[in-house]
């Protein structure tokens, strides 16, 4: 199959701080241009590697891991278009999957300009005259300067301390559930809408008419939403497991 | 004394950056003159070993890069130049969107860059200020310590400016629309 | 660039007095090509509103004695102006936290504090003295001007001293445990 024929890319080893770094770098790995297509075949890439930080379980990662999972929803939507061109995307999964890719041009476009940024930074400064000392401090007060007035800085100092360690804010962690639930949804509807196409893939009957390739693209989108199981979150379901056991039954009679 | 002079001896005085307001209020001319007398004043420094940085409306005097090396020679205090890939990317956006909010910085990079905007605080490379429009929110922007850090007397001076503003602004402008 | 410029650069660098030998020592160069230089420089400066001050076998720059009058409402602006809310906050730690690093003040506000630093010590609010444990870092204190100011004789008569104190130690063990 082509789909295990194309190189596995090493991403593990590196650090990405966010998804849209991981994702041009595996664009960029790949010489593609950001669009759908590149996307659709990075997903697999991309998804192995939230697997591999899933593997290594540290809390300070749980807000950043969310991040990476957020935008691993759209990947899927958007892979599961290319291996099934009869699904439909409502409008509110097209909005996602056109806002991702500005997202990756608008960082694609920060990236590079951070290297010349990097490149001439402290190169060459204009300095600063060093502090200058024209006339000696006179002391000159002003009426704010009581004991109630600072007592009342320096709480608002206080009040605005660098907390010891970030919490996880709460928005991050009700975000985590969420995302449960959408890769859920995400796979009900996939899945239903596989049916619908074979649906109509059966209907014809007629082996001249039964693509080869269509079966491949069915088989792989099953391997993907395995990584998926593994990898993410245990979201599918055993019912749903067995909607795809039919289609393999079908899968087999093809060939 | 001419409007020039006396504003090269006010910056000179001053040591830092100094608004034009200001500098119209302490020489009681104009702000258009204060521009104008600006504009002679760097055609006088060219070449020569002071510079004037401008950024937003205000200036500041500090000695040309060529003599970088130089001063760097005399100074006492290490300096630090080092910058993670995070406050990298952070910097180019606020550099490139002078006047950018988090929410927008958040949006490019794809993660929370609270830490990374707290960090640059501190070292001074960039400020926090109230948004305008809103007064809810804030907005970041270089400092005067950034540009001159960079080698450059105004942000238009910085690599591919004019060009990467425009792949931002068009991008983003799509963005605008599509919200 | 030309020598005058080199000049011109390194003495508005340094601010205060620096000896003819000491210059032709960092530019590489003779007395006698630095005191040709000068004599141009000084030329190039007439009319300016910047001046050579000669002393000894030392020159400075200096601002122009016509600028006197306008470096005196300036000083006077400086002094009188309404410090704002940044400023009394940070004034706040140093009475809080006598001895206190310009880092540590940077940590605990969030911001760089070096201009408001200045304008402190210009007001004769604060001084600063150098630390004896790292002589290249200064330590930031009330004077007692501003104590006696606030009527008060000694610094834990301020309201919750101990507890400020303790809050404020707090966060600075902890940068230092975080870089």
């Amino acid at each position: 199959m082509d789909e295990n024929n194309t190189p596995i890319y090493e991403v593990k080893s590196a650090v990405f701080e966010g998804p849209l770094e991981l994702l041009l770098s595996l664009i960029e790995q790949r010489k593609l241009f950001v669009n759908d297509i590149a996307l659709a075949q990075v997903t697999d890439d991309y998804i192995s590697y939230i697997k591999s930080l899933n593997n290594t379980p540290n809390e300070k990662h749980i807000a950043d891991v969310s991040y990476f999972i957020l935008v691993a929803s759209t990947l899927i939507l958007i892979k599961s278009k290319s291996l099934l061109p009869s699904l439909t995307l409502t409008e509110d999964e097209k909005d996602n999957i056109s806002d991702l890719e500005r997202r990756l041009e608008l960082y694609k476009i920060i990236k590079n300009a951070s290297i010349d940024i990097k490149s001439n930074f402290g190169a060459k400064i204009i300095f600063r005259p060093l502090e200058r000392s024209w006339s000696d401090p006179f002391f000159s007060p002003d009426d704010m300067i009581t004991i109630s007035s600072m007592e009342l800085s320096i709480n608002s100092v206080l009040a605005n301390l660098p907390k010891k360690e970030e919490k996880l804010p709460e928005v991050e962690i009700r975000k985590i559930i969420n995302i449960d639930e959408v890769i859920n949804s995400l796979t009900v509807r996939i899945q239903n809408a596989m049916n619908i196409s074979f649906r109509d893939f059966a209907k014809s009957h007629n082996a001249q008419d039964i693509n080869e390739a269509r079966v491949h693209v069915i088989v792989s989108f099953l391997a993907m939403l395995e990584l998926v199981r593994e990898g993410i979150i245990d979201v599918i379901q055993n019912a749903s497991f067995e909607d795809i056991q039919i289609n393999k039954q079908v899968e087999e009679k093809a060939q | 004394m001419e409007l020039e002079s006396k504003i090269e001896g006010l910056l000179f005085y001053k040591g830092e950056d100094v608004s034009i307001n200001k500098i119209a209020e302490l020489l009681k001319v104009s702000t258009s003159e204060v521009k104008e007398a600006l504009a002679k004043l760097d055609q006088t420094l060219a070449s020569r070993g002071v510079t004037i940085i401008y950024k937003d409306d205000s200036v500041m005097l500090g000695i040309s890069r060529d003599l970088s090396p130089l001063i760097e020679s005399i100074r006492k205090d290490e300096m630090t130049r080092e910058l993670s890939k995070a406050s990298l990317e952070t910097l180019s956006i606020i550099l490139y969107k002078s006047g950018v909010a988090r929410s927008e910085i958040d949006y490019i990079r794809g993660v929370n860059s609270s830490f990374i905007l707290r960090n640059l605080l501190v070292r001074g490379l960039i400020e926090k200020l109230p948004d305008e429009k809103d007064t809810r929110r804030f907005l970041y922007k270089p400092t005067f310590d950034t540009l001159s850090f960079m080698g450059v007397t105004s942000l238009d001076e910085l690599p591919n400016y004019i060009d990467v503003r425009a792949q931002l602004g068009l991008v983003i402008n799509q963005d605008e629309n599509h919200d």
